[in-house]
């Protein structure tokens, strides 16, 4: 059997997740491996012309991104979304809050057309993505699990439980117990609650858990003292595009 | 079972132990053998740790995060581990190992006593009652805070069976009655042997619960016989999240789920069982997206029928222990005893209909 | 304390056993048959299921789709849907797989004898009935009439094509198919499995009906049944639920106070009546 | 030399952080352009800073660049604490001092042996090498490795670390912990950079002799080898408070890039290890000063090429100030301290911290609900922007005898040499055009 031929692709965000690939120094040649890396802007000068499996790192944010991730969609068979950015649109989507126009002409000015950019939008809104690799920075043992499972020939499992459930497991000290806030409830696990676990509190960076009661969770917020607003502003740094597309809230 | 009751209370050895004989006896129990015990966990939790140090022992402690459970059903347990090549396994050997555990109160031995029951019902379950064999309790009285509500579920303070030896705190200082329970219990006084029988017999001190069900507890079971198509049941999903910690801390769930994971080597790997709870959305969803409880008010209703209802037609129990944990780390705030207590105001009324 | 001396079992460890045979039946199905090391029997009833796993690809429960009055080995109908399906697809004649069971209640089919048998199978459905179905025309003289109901969606999904034409050809079996969406070259029925109801002329109070197919079926095949005045003493359901360990212990498939791996797969439908999340 | 004509763009450049281009375009012997386009769409995370509380800013910021993750997080928590005037313990600073020398030993060694030493062995990437030069990638890795681990111990992870907020950390290492760090680092730390050190040594002689001089810029203080904490210092004028730091930087925009451009007292200044090295030399350890002996390295030196050599330079540094700053933390021994986060005021904070691509400042404004108001971020990155643009100017007229495939290697070789941090840089507010 041939090895896989694997690609890396990177798009708009920190390349936190890229780099995070890079720091599995203990499995790293494991992995090699098992695949052919054939394509990976950071760490080498290589290109391939098709791939059996595609991680896409980065939102979708400007017209040239749309096209490039198309063609990358073209040319490989699993196509895997890496890190909150590319699965929702991550941190980058805050911008999507306010009206486009609104961002750019505050940046730009009237050179604004110098420099198109479009709402910072998750893969799966432009092209078919298979597997999801949650995150902000991408969950590491997610990750590694996911590229195993695909090297293998073997359907990943989809995390689709609360952080909570980690923390639990771990038998973490609820932060909401020192006094904090924490979106460990409605956000979905797969992280190993490493925040709850390092003492801060889950901010919600692998986006909510499907099938969420959107009002209980501003009710839970508003009962650690959050004013709706702030409850939605919270919910949102990781999630502007899912929790605003799917959900009313409270309004 | 025979119940220890006050009256036979009157009838055990006792022996008065202050805290320094208790710094004793606990570093006595650990050259015998492991002694688990309650001890600080973060800034204001408290969990059952394997004691290194006597002194890391903390007696006056509300509950534990995780209950006593996970020392026979591990959170995260692996069951076999295997070779994809040559296609063979090896099971987890799992050895029955000599425990004390020091400090416990009583619900949480009833806890155990309702997962006896669940693993060796039907199918007995050797992970479970291997890990369960050897294990001694010695049992320690508690201050009810508002969320304990044991009392309500039938286990009152003076329930003491099942232990070798409890500690009941006499004093506002850290001094115990020690009543012997079993012959277990008189042999590790006696080989102990640093404290004096007591022989004007007390009673065990009666505790204050603030959090109270409205009804006694043998007629629980027959609030759930008619309040399944309650409105409650939608009232309390309005605010729950779904999150699972009230199922995943529950002394008496003991649900699960299975995965496989292969090694980086593409060779080896491991089938590993993790706590899993009803009250996520994924428990009971099938191939081809079917989720037969989707909506959150059939998730609770399962749960809390779990524990009043569903097992306790066979073995005759309340499968609810009173701890409070379910409803102490819901982040939502949703308290057990606050729906038990709206289902009976449902049924009562029903019932006045009637 | 209440004792723990009750004779205790490793309940997890599976059973590595051989595939003798894959036969593609559809797009989506393919068909094992099994061996069970050193030829042992698996013992199994009509309608009991086994839990099959393949190290690093997980487990899952399996209806055991041939009738114990078969052969030593037994056989199993895998539908593709996920991670070890898929994976058991790729599987040929000579590799092993993990099987653990059988585990569940299968058919009372004491309570078969004599009477009429009618057979509702929707889509994958006729595999698990297919045991019983083979364990019925096995012992053709203890029962009397013997109907088959068979629906799938499309021509193509249609499962066990050899067997079908066997019952088709034999006077002793009444059997009937019914296709959602028909293609050029069907010519036979066309609408879901309950049209194919109405028109059986029965003997209600000595027909035996046995239901198993996908779970928004059993309200629609029910209603019908009931459209006929079958009692409901006289049917039996199949359950799918998702299942974890096969034994009773994980809680997954809990229906109320009822595990399908134990009390179920198949329920008398009266008891399904009790059990609100049944259907 | 006779007008030859040359074009060269170089499409995302590889091996760097972030998307770039180089461009050069020369015709009959006239350089028209020789410029690093960054094509990187832009971010606005200033914009997003706007409204957020004190708490959310060094998360936010954080994802500014995931290489510089705590680089950012530390610059920013130190603004915070300017601006609401918050005290933090001596164990904080230390523990912050051992994160700051954990990022820039992993990113140095990323930088130095993963993506730049392929080109002086004349590879594309590292991953041929593990073929070829397998022993010195696995110390490359264990190395790697281990500078993760300081950040994975003290702040729970090592891109965008989660336990240090403003006022100190929500979990402490144990002392056992940072003990059987210090084991690590002096036993198999020193000597995989020692091994390291020795095979950058064989190969430096492929490294190009560039020479241009310009001005260079980093933190520095008079006690330490400037990275956590100290004034800016500039090699032309000296010495400067960090408040002053918009007229250091005087950022403009070009038309050719998404991210400003800096300049000081010349067209353009250089930040990162060079500077530092340049600057705080003398305040090396005795090892790190024998290593850059080895390596050749002098300062001044103002060969940008020399870049990854000042950087494995400061790994050792980094590895022996980690060691000293575990001993003091474990000789007072470790005190259980929650994050003192009492404002005692509401108003501005600017403050400056090295990342390993060089100096970094943040600036917020608080209003009296604690909630940001306004933000600005000064990335390295962008400072370097023009100073590389300027070398390029430079260099390719120097070389242009040389075959274009040659020109195009040494120009990327430039670029990466300053490791730069393309979606770091991508990160304003408010941009005027320059005509
Ligand atoms: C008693 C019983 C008998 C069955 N008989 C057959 C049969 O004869 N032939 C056949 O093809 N299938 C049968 N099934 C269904 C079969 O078990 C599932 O299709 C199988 O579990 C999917 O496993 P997987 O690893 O391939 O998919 P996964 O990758 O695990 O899951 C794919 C999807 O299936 C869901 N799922 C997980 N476990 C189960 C489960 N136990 N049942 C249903 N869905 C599940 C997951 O939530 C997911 O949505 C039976 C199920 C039961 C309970
Ligand atoms: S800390 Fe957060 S994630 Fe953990 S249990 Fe508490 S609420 Fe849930
Ligand atoms: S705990 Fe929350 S914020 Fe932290 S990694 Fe997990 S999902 Fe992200
Ligand atoms: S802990 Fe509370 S919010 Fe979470 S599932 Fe249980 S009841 Fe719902």
């Amino acid at each position: 059997m041939s090895k896989p031929k694997v690609a890396f692709f990177d798009f708009t965000g920190c390349e936190g997740c890229q780099l995070n690939k890079l720091n599995f120094e203990n499995e790293l040649l494991d992995l090699l491996e098992l695949v052919d890396i054939v394509e990976f802007r950071e760490a080498m000068d290589d290109k391939a012309e098709e791939y059996d499996i595609a991680f896409i790192e980065g939102s979708i944010s400007s017209p040239s991104c749309v096209e490039r991730i198309h063609d990358i969609r073209r040319r490989s068979k699993i196509l895997v979304a890496l890190g909150q950015c590319a699965v929702s649109g991550g941190i980058n989507a805050i911008k999507n809050l306010h009206p486009m126009d609104e961002v750019q002409e505050t940046v730009y000015g009237k050179d604004k057309y110098l420099f198109p950019s479009i709402p910072a939008q998750p893969v799966s809104a432009i092209v078919k993505v298979d597997y999801e690799v949650r995150g902000c920075p991408m969950s590491a043992p997610e990750y590694l699990h996911v590229f195993k499972s695909l090297v293998l020939g073997r359907k990943p499992e989809v995390i689709d439980h609360s952080v909570c459930v980690e923390c639990k497991l771990r038998e973490n000290e609820c932060v909401l117990d020192k006094g904090m806030f924490c979106l460990g409830p409605i956000t979905r696990g797969g992280c190993g609650a490493i925040c709850p676990t390092n003492g801060q509190y889950c901010i919600g960076c692998r986006g909510p858990v499907s099938n969420i009661n959107k009002n209980g969770a501003v009710e839970m917020l508003k009962k650690h003292g959050f004013s709706v607003n702030e409850a939605l502003k919270r919910m949102k740094m990781f999630s502007a595009n899912e929790l605003d597309k799917k959900i009313e809230w409270g309004r | 079972m025979n119940d220890v009751t006050n009256s036979k209370l009157k009838k055990l050895k006792q022996y008065a132990f202050d805290k320094d004989s208790t710094l004793k006896f606990i570093e006595f129990l650990m050259q015998k053998t492991e002694v688990i015990a309650p001890q600080n966990k973060g800034q204001a939790s408290y969990s059952y740790e394997i004691v290194k140090d006597a002194k890391d022992v903390v007696l006056d402690y509300p509950r534990t995060i995780q209950p006593l459970k996970k020392f026979f059903l591990p959170p995260v347990e692996d069951l076999l581990a295997f070779d994809l090549n040559a296609n063979t396994y090896q099971e987890e050997k799992i050895e029955a190992k000599d425990k004390i555990f020091f400090g416990i109160h009583n619900y949480e031995l009833e806890g155990i006593k309702r997962l006896d029951y669940s693993f060796k019902k039907g199918n007995p379950e050797s992970n479970y009652l291997t890990r369960r064999e050897k294990s001694m309790f010695i049992g320690i009285s508690y201050e009810p805070d508002s969320y304990h509500f044991s009392e309500s579920v039938g286990i009152p303070a003076d329930k003491i069976d099942g232990f070798c030896l409890f500690f009941d705190k006499i004093s506002n200082k850290s001094d115990y009655m020690v009543f012997v329970v079993d012959e277990n219990g008189q042999k590790l006084i006696d080989s102990f042997g640093k404290v004096n029988e007591v022989k004007s017999k007390a009673e065990i001190t009666a505790k204050k619960f603030q959090n109270k069900v409205k009804l006694h507890y043998n007629r629980i079971p027959q609030v759930f016989d008619h309040v399944y198509k309650s409105k409650v049941w939608d009232k309390v999903a309005e605010r729950c999240v779904g999150c699972g910690t009230c199922n995943l801390l529950c002394a008496t769930c003991y649900c699960f789920d299975v995965r496989d994971e292969i090694e980086i080597n593409a060779k080896d790997g491991k089938r590993t069982r993790f706590w899993d709870g009803c009250m996520l959305n994924t428990f009971a969803e099938v191939a081809g997206g079917e989720n037969f409880r989707e909506k959150l008010n059939q998730r609770t209703r399962h749960r809390l029928y779990r524990k009043f209802k569903y097992i306790t037609d066979h073995s005759g129990e309340l499968h609810c222990i009173g701890c409070g944990r379910c409803s102490k780390y819901c982040p939502a705030d949703i308290s057990i005893v606050e729906i038990i207590n709206s289902l009976i105001d449902d049924y009562t009324t029903q019932q006045k209909k009637n | 304390m209440e004792t723990l001396n009750v004779e205790k079992k490793n309940l997890y460890n599976p059973v590595i056993s051989e595939i003798l045979k894959v036969e593609s039946l559809t797009a989506t199905e393919k068909r094992f048959e099994i061996a069970l090391p050193k030829s042992a029997m698996l013992n199994h009833k009509p309608g009991q299921f086994v839990e099959v796993s393949i190290f690093g690809f997980g487990e899952a429960p399996i209806s055991i789709c041939s009738s114990p009055t078969r052969t030593p080995t037994f056989e199993l109908t895998v539908r593709k849907t996920g991670r070890l399906t898929d994976k058991m697809h790729e599987l040929k004649a000579g590799n092993a797989l993990g099987i653990r069971g059988p585990f569940g209640n299968g058919f009372d089919i004491e309570k078969f004898k004599g009477k009429d048998i009618l057979y509702v199978a929707g889509g994958i459905g006729l595999a698990p009935l297919k045991s019983l179905i083979d364990y019925t025309i096995d012992k053709r003289n203890d029962f009397k009439r013997i109907i088959i109901l068979y629906g799938t969606k499309n021509p193509a999904e249609i499962l066990f094509p050899k067997e079908i034409e066997e019952w088709k050809k034999r006077s002793d079996i009444e059997f009937y198919i019914t296709v959602d969406r028909p293609d050029d070259k069907w010519k036979g029925n066309v609408g879901v499995i309950t049209t194919l109801i109405p028109p059986l002329e029965l003997d209600v109070e000595n027909t035996i009906v046995s239901v198993v197919g996908p779970p928004i079926m059993y309200k629609f095949v029910i209603m019908s049944l009931k459209g006929k005045r079958i009692p409901d003493e006289n049917i039996y359901l199949s359950l799918e639920r998702r299942m974890k360990c096969g034994v009773g212990k994980c809680g997954h498939c809990q229906i109320n106070g009822s595990y399908v791996c134990q009390e179920g797969p198949v329920y008398h439908y009266p008891r399904c009546k009790e059990l609100e999340e049944a259907i | 030399m006779m007008g030859k004509d040359l074009q060269i763009n170089v499409h995302h450049v590889t091996r760097v952080e972030g998307h770039g281009n180089i461009v050069v375009d020369m015709k009959s012997g006239k350089l028209l352009k020789a410029q690093l386009d960054i094509v990187e769409p832009p971010r606005f995370f200033e914009a997003m800073l706007k409204g957020r509380n004190f708490i959310e800013a060094a998360i936010i910021t954080s994802r500014i660049c995931g290489i510089c993750s705590l680089g950012h997080q530390m610059t920013s928590l130190k603004a915070t604490e300017a601006a609401l005037g918050l005290e933090i313990s001596e164990q904080t600073k230390r523990l912050r001092k051992i994160l700051v020398n954990g990022s820039t030993f992993q990113s140095n060694v990323l930088h130095a042996l993963f993506l730049a030493t392929p080109d002086l062995l004349n590879v594309g990437s590292v991953f041929p090498l593990v073929n070829t030069h397998k022993d010195v990638v696995l110390a490359a890795l264990r190395l790697k490795r281990l500078a993760n681990e300081i950040g994975e111990l003290v702040s729970g992870r090592a891109v965008h670390p989660i336990s240090c907020v403003p006022g100190g950390f929500t979990k402490l290492p144990t002392e056992k912990e940072l003990m059987d760090l210090k084991e690590k680092l002096l036993k198999q730390g020193l000597k995989d950079a020692q091994y390291a050190v020795d095979v950058l040594a064989s190969v430096a002689g492929n490294i190009p002799n560039f020479i241009r001089e310009t001005e260079y810029i980093s933190v520095y203080s008079d006690k330490e080898y400037g990275l956590y904490e100290g004034d800016v210092c500039s090699s032309d004028v000296g010495l400067l408070p960090v408040e002053k730091y918009l007229e250091i930087t005087n950022e403009f925009v070009v038309p050719h890039s998404t991210s400003k451009h800096a300049k000081f007292n010349r067209s353009s200044y250089q930040v990162g290890a060079m500077a530092r090295f340049n600057n705080s030399h003398k305040l090396l350890t005795d090892n790190a000063k024998k290593t850059a002996e080895k390596l050749g390295l002098k300062a001044p030196c103002h060969n940008p090429y020399m870049i990854s050599v000042a950087q494995m330079v400061e790994v050792v540094y980094c590895i022996e100030d980690t060691v000293a700053q575990i001993d003091a933390i474990l000789s007072a021994g470790i005190k259980q301290e929650n994050p003192n986060q009492e404002a005692t005021r509401y108003g501005r904070g600017i403050a400056t911290t090295e990342v390993p691509r060089g100096i970094l400042f943040h600036d917020y404004t608080y209003n009296r609900q604690g909630m940001i108001e306004a933000a600005n971020c000064v990335i390295p990155t962008g400072q370097n922007l023009q100073n590389i643009d300027d070398d390029m100017k430079k260099l390719v007229p120097e070389i242009i005898k040389e075959s274009k495939e040659d020109i195009t290697k040494k120009l990327e070789m430039l670029v990466r040499a300053y490791d730069p941090c393309i979606s770091c840089s991508v990160h304003m507010l408010d941009v005027e055009f320059v005509e």
